[in-house]
């Protein structure tokens, strides 16, 4: 099998089905509408992306076929690094040092090409084309199959949009009454192939500006798909939101093509490690996968006059990478919602339930831990460790905001936000084949849950609050049983023992592993392994709440309880897929030693870390290092799950300790949280007010060009009298008086601080000195 | 576990459970009395940890012990401990004359 | 066909058409309009035409030099030639403006007054316009600029709104006022110029043009020249000539006043001339008020081809004839470009009345064209980075169309909505999807297109302009993407404010009909052209691309000649892929004692 | 079984014990229980302390803490321990902050005291290295002493003498470079009259008053 020419054809048509579907029902929507009754559009789009789906498996067995399923890393110096499991750091980074050279690697297999040129300057051609290795392929088949699973989901869900006149009761029209509207399936499944399209382009993208086109391609899809329902101010308002945070994640992301652009010269691919190998023309090429050091002593040449010219373009190169390298990953920041950018996700909960699981859980929203992926090689030092920390703030902050959250798909968006902020973690500290496939199981489970809650919205007629569903198991045994199967797969239940568990559990395992592993050779760095650790405590107690709160008990609403029903057949049966691959995906492949994990190690990049001038001297543990962890790692994952677990089991079952009595007791961060730590006030306050000051100021300024100048002079003489009074009043006065009132009140709310509670003084004395010790010890350890 | 010796690591791990468990007593028990317990423990704790770090048995380098050092400094913190827990009971009880209460969350006359 | 005959009838088909409607006795408005509409119709197909290969007269794609060139005497005395011809950098603008003035002509169904006279203006106008495109004589290129003026002025004030007359004198005088400084800047070149200078000879020799005109006295006069005898120079109006002599000759380097050469000042008056039609900041208010004020075809083409005369102006002209003055102000020049950029977004994003938003849109987005053009890369050594620059320009001229076929789109959209409801207040719309699905639709694609979403046409101008901005000046890059994110804050607002929601709560519900198939269809082929250059703007770098890159090339070498690269910083030089802008100064601090 | 320390046995014994009963003091509601269980808590740390080599200073906890200090502690839960002041219950939200500080705290100290490899214990693994060199004879004999941890013990004689100024610890060389003795006569003496002024100050507040209405604040 010709493996160059099949796949390009393969993947090509794969891609390009769903926007055939696209064309057809944006070109034909009129008629296909017509006949509603038999919702074609809907099959038309799930016919393409199930084509999508077919395609991609033949693609992915080809590949399998040729390039088989990849093996476990473990080298020799794995058994004799579990035989001195007792090494101290220092020991065990030797060890690292010294495995990495007898672990070689054939390199990546990849298959790249153009279609066609599309833009061409001179000598300078920007291409549509194809980059294609195991991490493509292993994408498209979990893309496609989720949203094979979604669609049908969707032909289920949105059952009423097929009616002529539709009640929207979010919507009072000037009389009062609901809006009353015609259905337009068509146009969500229109939406939903372009989705498709572009997400499938993305990842097949040959190169960094066509992602980027793509990128902004999903980022539109997704903002129509958020305004489904654009009658509702909410919903327009979280779609322009969307993509105007997205917005400004892409101009990192532009600047960073743009400085990449600048260093390398080329934006494709397959180029891009050539390029990068040239940078350093004596380079000390080790032969490790995992780890290159391109020094940047070694951009000295040997003529003295030569030296530090060119050391000073080594190290503006450098500095061109790292700026590349925090660029690319600040559009990931967008399209990921890592903190500080994660403020759409939650909003974008306003779209229909079925594109919350496609985009807003399992495709789009990965995008970007793919791009980090993707572009692994240009990530020098420092911009990982900027990548692990903003994971790990991400996937904290997220999931304590999750903890409160009363809306059903909100605590899913937050557990979302969450979960990638564990991705980006993981690729941070080096985990790579961790970090992406823990983006594929959690594509799993994820839609899964989504799916759950949809199919929990759809019984409850559009009902998304937590407080008043409750008893819901015995109404819809199936959804309950699926979602807690979703439940424990987010959990990362399994028996370390037998090594045995849901898909959750091998891929988070692999991941705290490589963050022990990480902090193990960088003492500094310790907190990377122990926050993401409490953060699985948190993880399991948000999910199991929600799944209490919506099945187990006793029903809080009498007549939504009466009227819920199980979901439809056409809703389940995409569930039980999903089900199944949210159980197994982290599975041994049978009869071989391979998995999805070892599938994916195809694609391992090989690490180029720059010596840079400015590096924190961090060292990257070897992926195939952290197995020794996983069996330790395993157990204290699974206590502090267990942990969550039980204090969710204590709250919500035996009702051990009251949640409305600890919501009292915590007031202010319990508000804190709900309102997102404040941040959309924030972000208001900071960029949007100030810019719309600015545009205000901009028409001003042409207003008063355009007003007659001996006008402005007449009238300047009065005016200047009046501005010296009112300098008088607003310049002197007010900000004397409004210092006084500020003081006073500054004053009335630190009072507040002294409660008189002698156990509280204590909190906050134990509090302050663990901070000053923390602070103290990081800054020393620096 | 037992065929390893002990170090000054094992001291201050137990130092730490103790001192740990006294602020939590501290911190969650609203009887006066309850709190003067958080408070022993915490001082149990300081002075195991004096302790242990004057025996040159227990580390690598013997010469960097405290020595007799650290058995005075214990003897004073168990005798100013003593002394505390006399006036810290005395309070206690004068608190419980005047308030009629012994818990400490009633007393909030220091709130702003 | 011979050029000539091509190209004269192409540009005087629109006057003929006038002529037609002036004497055919008591004509209809429907019927002016069909005159017109076949009258631009025909124009539109025969430079459509050109696009077909095969034909005789067929464009030939990745060509530099001008194709169907050809010169007649017109005032021989002043060395002024009836000189026509297209290149890369005037086809597609040519194309451009026959397509959108036929579209114009479509969507001016509803004027009803005065029709006759409406429609022999705009036919005029239309002469005028690819009279700018196609002339390659200063001095026509002149006259057509100035015929431009007049049907303009009067479409503005006759058929405009309430506040017309204020807005058609306010761009006039605007106009006008720099069409005078552009006047002193070609009078000053004209006499500068000599066509007699021996580093000309062997372009005298090789232009055919030159030789059918002025050839033999140009000969003569270098041959008199290199036996140094004295000869009277011999002057020129033509562009490409006076490119030649920009880029070959010293003749425009002699200083003029207060130190600054004589091209120096030339780039600076011809430069404000472009600038206000253009419109940069902060000479652009006459834009906002004029386009609130026309009627929606004239909006239609002001903002989708008058505006790119000052684009054109400036990559024809300005720039070629005197590359050091360019060098000298690109930086002042890059920044004006950003602060347009930002500024027209800025604006933008404050206004209540649609179409003033719209207008303000366009302030923003040929800001693009003013940094595109503006970058011209020094690096260590006096190397010219001409690949940056080329990308720049391509990027510029591709957004100049590229916001030709979005701007006029975005007006008529304008348009239709207040021809049904009367008015344009942005908070007053709202619900349009319901009622009007099929425009809304369209409305969206077009809006997105101007907001610059990759797959549309918006986009490549925007990324090349920005992508050859980052040789440049990093800093003015990052500033400059900067105007995506307002962009798009803008766009999506009004959309939201228009075309989202339950209802339409204005004025006038009664009238909000769902759009007619013609108003269908010419949003819908301005549509399909986005669409087209977007996922394949090859298909119009391939026309224009060479000529730009030629340009961009000419004009990096005289630079880098210019700039005399000594001993040590030749042996300095580093690869200009690998070095930014900002290092220059660097490593001459060096290299100096 | 023959590498067994008892040392360490009898050390996690006595942690297990010491460390259980705290966390006893802690979790029971009960202030009987909880003095109960601190009795046997602090009787364990005592016992560490005798492990320690840390006699005198064991002895001291047994006889101050547990006899003095615990038998004043009860007499005052004897004196306020009446009906409803038994079991004082904390609030959820209150466990819920303990568990936190809890996780912070020991998520600071555990790595904290790991953190310094000399304090790990004595290096068995350096004799071990030794050994090769040596013959087997001496080999015999450092079996031995490999197995016994060699302690210091701090006689009491040493500790009275050096609270009254004399240092038998520190070499006689550096006693007689004129410096000042270091030993600790002065703080004993300011801890003695520290003492003495507590015990006054204690009997004062605690001596039998008058009962007064409870004043009324604002």
């Amino acid at each position: 099998m010709n493996l160059d020419r099949m796949l390009p054809l393969l993947l090509g048509g794969a891609w390009l089905l769903p926007l055939l579907a696209f064309a057809i029902i944006a070109l034909g929507g009129h008629y296909l509408k017509k006949t509603s009754s038999q919702h074609r559009a809907g099959f038309l789009s799930t016919v393409a992306i199930l084509g999508s789906f077919v395609l991609a498996v033949v693609a992915f067995s080809m590949w399998v076929s040729d390039q088989g399923l990849g093996e476990p890393h473990h080298g020799p110096e794995f058994e004799r690094a579990q035989l001195e499991e007792n090494q101290t750091p220092i020991q065990l980074a030797a060890l690292a040092e010294e495995g990495e050279a007898e672990h070689a690697h054939d390199g990546v297999f990849s298959v790249s090409g153009v279609w066609y040129i599309w833009a061409q300057v001179g000598e300078q051609k920007f291409e549509i084309g194809y980059y294609i290795d195991a991490l493509t392929i292993c994408l498209f088949v979990m893309i496609t199959l989720v949203a094979s699973c979604i669609h049908f989901f969707s032909l289920g869900y949105l059952q009423e949009e097929l009616e002529t006149g539709i009640k929207d009761h979010l919507v009072a029209t000037s009389a009062g009454e609901p809006f009353e509207r015609v259905g337009r399936q068509h146009r969500f499944f229109q939406y939903l192939s372009l989705f498709c399209f572009s997400m499938l382009g993305l990842v097949l993208a040959g190169n960094l500006l066509m992602v980027f086109i793509f990128w902004e391609l999903v980022g539109i899809c997704s903002y129509f798909l958020i305004g489904f329902y654009f009658e509702r101010k909410a919903a327009q308002d979280a779609a322009n939101k969307a993509f105007l945070v997205n917005r400004i994640g892409d101009l990192g992301f532009l600047v960073g093509i743009m400085a990449l652009w600048g260093v390398l010269g080329t934006l494709t691919f397959g180029e891009m490690s050539t390029k990068l190998a040239e940078l350093a023309p004596e380079t000390q090429q080790q032969a490790s996968p995992n780890k290159t050091t391109i020094q940047a002593a070694s951009f000295l040449q040997d003529e003295e006059a030569k030296a530090t010219n060119d050391e000073e373009t080594a190290d503006w190169n450098v500095g061109l990478l790292i700026l590349a390298g925090l660029g690319i990953f600040c559009g990931c920041v967008g399209k990921s919602a890592q903190f500080p950018l994660h403020v759409w996700l939650p909003d974008a909960m306003e779209g229909p339930t079925p594109v919350s699981a496609l985009v807003h859980s399992a495709t789009m929203v990965a995008a970007g831990v793919y791009l980090v992926a993707r572009c692994y090689p240009l990530f020098t030092e420092e911009v990982l460790l900027v990548i692990a920390y903003i994971g790990v703030i991400t996937l904290l902050m997220a999931a304590m905001m999750a903890l409160v959250a009363v809306d059903i798909k909100r605590v899913l968006a937050f557990s979302t936000i969450s979960q990638l902020g564990y991705m980006m973690l993981a690729l941070g500290v080096g985990g790579w084949s961790a970090g992406v496939f823990h983006l594929i199981t959690h594509a799993f489970f994820k839609s899964l849950l989504f799916l759950g809650a949809g199919a929990v919205i759809h019984a409850l007629h559009h009902e998304q609050l937590l407080i008043r569903m409750g008893g819901l198991r015995h109404k819809m045994p199936w959804t309950a049983g699926m979602m807690f199967v979703g439940c424990l797969a987010i959990a990362g239940a399994g028996i370390p023992g037998l090594d045995w568990g849901l898909s959750g559990y091998f891929s988070k395992d692999a991941l705290l592993a490589q963050a022990y592993a990480f902090a193990q050779v960088n003492p500094s760095h310790v907190y990377l392994y122990w926050l993401p650790l409490a953060g699985k405590a948190l993880t399991a107690f948000y999910i199991f709440r929600l799944w209490y709160l919506t099945f187990a008990g006793k029903p809080r609403e009498k007549k939504l309880y009466e009227n819920a029903h199980e979901a439809p057949l056409v809703m389940l049966i995409p569930m039980m897929v999903l089900t199944y691959f949210a159980i197994t995906a982290g599975w041994q492949i049978p009869f071989t030693p391979s998995s999805v994990t070892t599938i994916l190690e195809q694609a391992l990049p090989a690490v180029a870390s720059f010596e840079t001038p400015w590096a924190a001297a961090l060292n990257y543990p070897a992926e195939y290092l952290s197995h020794q962890y996983h069996t330790k790692i395993a157990w204290t994952a699974i206590a502090t799950a267990g942990t969550g677990f039980l204090l969710a089991t204590i709250f919500y079952v035996w009702q051990g300790l009251r949640p409305d009595e600890v919501q009292k007791q915590f007031g202010p961060l319990f508000r804190f949280l709900q309102a997102q730590l404040y941040l959309n006030e924030v972000y208001h306050f900071l960029f949007v007010r100030p810019l719309h000051g600015i545009a205000r100021a901009c028409s001003w300024i042409d207003r008063h060009l355009i007003d007659p100048f001996v006008d402005r002079m007449a009238k300047g003489t009065v005016n200047l009298a009046r501005l010296e009074d009112q300098g008088d009043r607003k310049l002197i006065d007010r900000p004397i008086d409004w210092m006084s009132a500020s003081f006073y009140d500054l004053a009335v709310q630190l009072k507040a601080t002294q409660t008189g509670m002698i156990r509280q003084y204590l909190v906050f004395l134990v509090l302050g000195t663990v901070g000053f010790f923390f602070i103290v010890g990081y800054l020393w350890q620096l | 576990m037992f065929t390893q010796p002990i170090g000054v690591a094992h001291y201050l791990v137990v130092g730490a459970i103790l001192f740990v468990c006294g602020i939590v007593c501290m911190t969650t028990k609203r009887n006066t009395i309850g709190i003067l317990m958080g408070v022993e423990l915490v001082l149990s704790a300081a002075i195991l940890n004096f302790v242990a770090f004057s025996q040159p048995a227990f580390r690598v380098d013997q010469e960097a012990s405290l020595g007799i050092d650290g058995h005075v400094f214990a003897l004073f913190a168990i005798v100013l401990a003593a002394a505390e827990a006399a006036v810290a009971l005395a309070i206690a009880l004068n608190y419980y004359n005047n308030h009629s209460t012994i818990d400490v969350d009633r007393a909030q006359d220091l709130q702003g | 066909m011979s050029s000539a005959a091509l190209l004269s009838s192409i540009l005087f088909f629109p006057c003929l058409g006038a002529l037609v409607i002036l004497f055919w006795a008591r004509i209809s408005p429907a019927m002016c309009q069909k005159v017109s509409l076949v009258c631009s119709g025909l124009v539109a197909l025969a430079t459509f035409s050109f696009l077909l290969p095969g034909l005789p007269w067929s464009f030939a794609p990745y060509e530099a030099t001008v194709q169907h060139g050809f010169a007649l005497d017109w005032i021989p005395s002043f060395q002024i030639y009836y000189y026509l011809g297209l290149d890369g950098i005037s086809f597609p603008l040519v194309v451009l403006t026959a397509g959108v003035s036929f579209l114009a002509i479509a969507a001016s169904g509803t004027i009803k007054k005065h029709a006759v006279s409406y429609y022999i203006l705009i036919l005029l106008l239309i002469t005028g316009m690819l009279g700018v495109f196609l002339s390659l004589d200063l001095f026509l290129f002149y006259i057509f600029w100035e015929v431009v003026l007049l049907p303009m002025y009067f479409l503005i004030g006759i058929w405009g709104g309430p506040r017309k007359e204020y807005a058609a004198i306010k761009f006039f005088l605007y106009t006008i006022f720099g069409s005078i400084l552009m006047l002193i800047a070609l009078l000053m070149l004209y006499f500068a110029s000599d066509l007699t200078d021996p580093r000309l000879e062997e372009f005298v020799k090789s232009d055919t043009i030159i030789q059918q005109t002025v050839g033999s006295q140009a000969l003569e006069g270098i041959e008199a020249r290199q036996a140094d005898d004295a000869v009277q120079p011999l002057h020129t109006f033509n562009i490409l000539a006076l490119q030649k002599i920009g880029q070959l000759t010293d003749q425009f380097d002699e200083p003029l006043l207060w130190g600054y050469s004589l091209q120096w000042w030339a780039f600076l008056l011809l430069f404000i001339g472009f600038a206000i039609k253009l419109p940069l900041v902060p000479v652009h208010t006459w834009l906002p008020d004029a386009h609130v004020e026309a009627p929606t075809p004239i909006s239609m083409i002001l903002a989708g081809v008058l505006l790119k005369m000052g684009g054109y102006g400036l990559i024809r002209i300005c720039y070629p004839i005197c590359p050091e003055a360019a060098q000298w102000f690109a930086y002042p020049v890059a920044i004006l470009g950003v602060i347009a950029m930002l500024y027209g977004a800025f604006a933008a994003l404050a206004q209540w009345d649609f179409k003033r938003l719209v207008a303000y849109s366009s302030v923003s987005h040929m800001g693009y064209v003013v940094l595109g053009l503006a970058v011209c890369s020094v690096y260590a050594g006096g190397q010219v980075d001409s690949q940056a620059w080329a990308m720049g320009m391509n990027g510029a001229m591709f957004q100049m169309i590229a916001h030709g076929i979005s701007s006029a789109g975005m007006f008529f959209c304008v348009g239709m909505l207040y021809d049904r409801v009367k008015h344009r207040q942005l908070d007053q719309f709202g619900g349009l999807f319901h009622r009007m699905p099929t425009f809304s639709g369209l409305s969206f694609g077009i809006f997105f297109a101007s907001m610059g979403l990759p797959g549309l046409c918006g986009f490549i101008g925007e990324i090349f302009v920005l992508l050859s901005t980052w040789k440049f000046s990093a800093v003015l890059a990052i500033v400059g993407s900067l105007t995506l994110l307002l962009t798009a804050g803008y766009i999506l607002w009004t959309l939201q404010r228009v075309y989202l929601g339950f209802e339409y709560h204005g004025p006038l519900p009664e009238k909000l009909s769902p759009a007619t198939k013609g108003e269908i269809s010419i949003l819908g082929v301005l549509l399909a052209f986005a669409i087209l250059l977007g996922i394949y703007p090859q298909s119009l770098f391939r026309y224009m691309e060479a000529t730009v890159t030629q340009t961009a090339d000419a004009l990096a070498e005289r630079l880098s000649a210019k700039e005399e690269p000594d001993e040590q910083q030749a042996q300095l030089r580093i690869d200009p892929l690998e070095a930014p802008a900002d290092t220059k100064t660097l490593l001459v601090e060096r290299v100096q004692p | 079984m023959d590498n067994i320390l008892w040392h360490s046995v009898f050390f996690w014994a006595f942690a297990v014990i010491t460390c259980g009963f705290a966390v006893m003091v802690v979790l029971s509601d009960n202030i009987v229980r909880m003095a109960v269980a601190l009795i046997f808590s602090l009787s364990g740390a005592a016992g560490l302390f005798l492990l320690a080599g840390a006699d005198f200073v064991g002895a001291m906890q047994l006889m101050i803490y547990v006899g003095g200090t615990l038998v004043l502690l009860i007499f005052g839960v004897m004196l306020t321990a009446q009906g409803p002041f038994i079991s004082l219950k904390a609030g959820s939200g209150d466990w819920i902050i303990a568990v936190v500080m809890v996780g912070l705290s020991l998520a600071m100290l555990l790595p904290m005291a790991w953190s310094v490899p000399d304090w790990h214990g004595p290096a068995m693994g350096a004799s071990e290295t030794k050994t090769t060199k040596q013959t087997a004879l001496q080999e015999e004999a450092e079996a031995d002493q490999e197995t016994v941890v060699v302690e210091h013990n701090v006689s009491v004689t040493e500790i009275g003498l050096s609270l009254v100024g004399v240092r038998t610890d520190l070499n006689q060389e550096d006693q007689e470079s004129g410096q000042l003795p270091e030993g600790y006569l002065l703080p004993f003496e300011i801890v003695s009259v520290h003492l003495l002024v507590i015990l006054i100050g204690a009997a004062y507040l605690a001596r039998a008053k008058r009962p007064r209405k409870p004043t009324k604040y604002p």
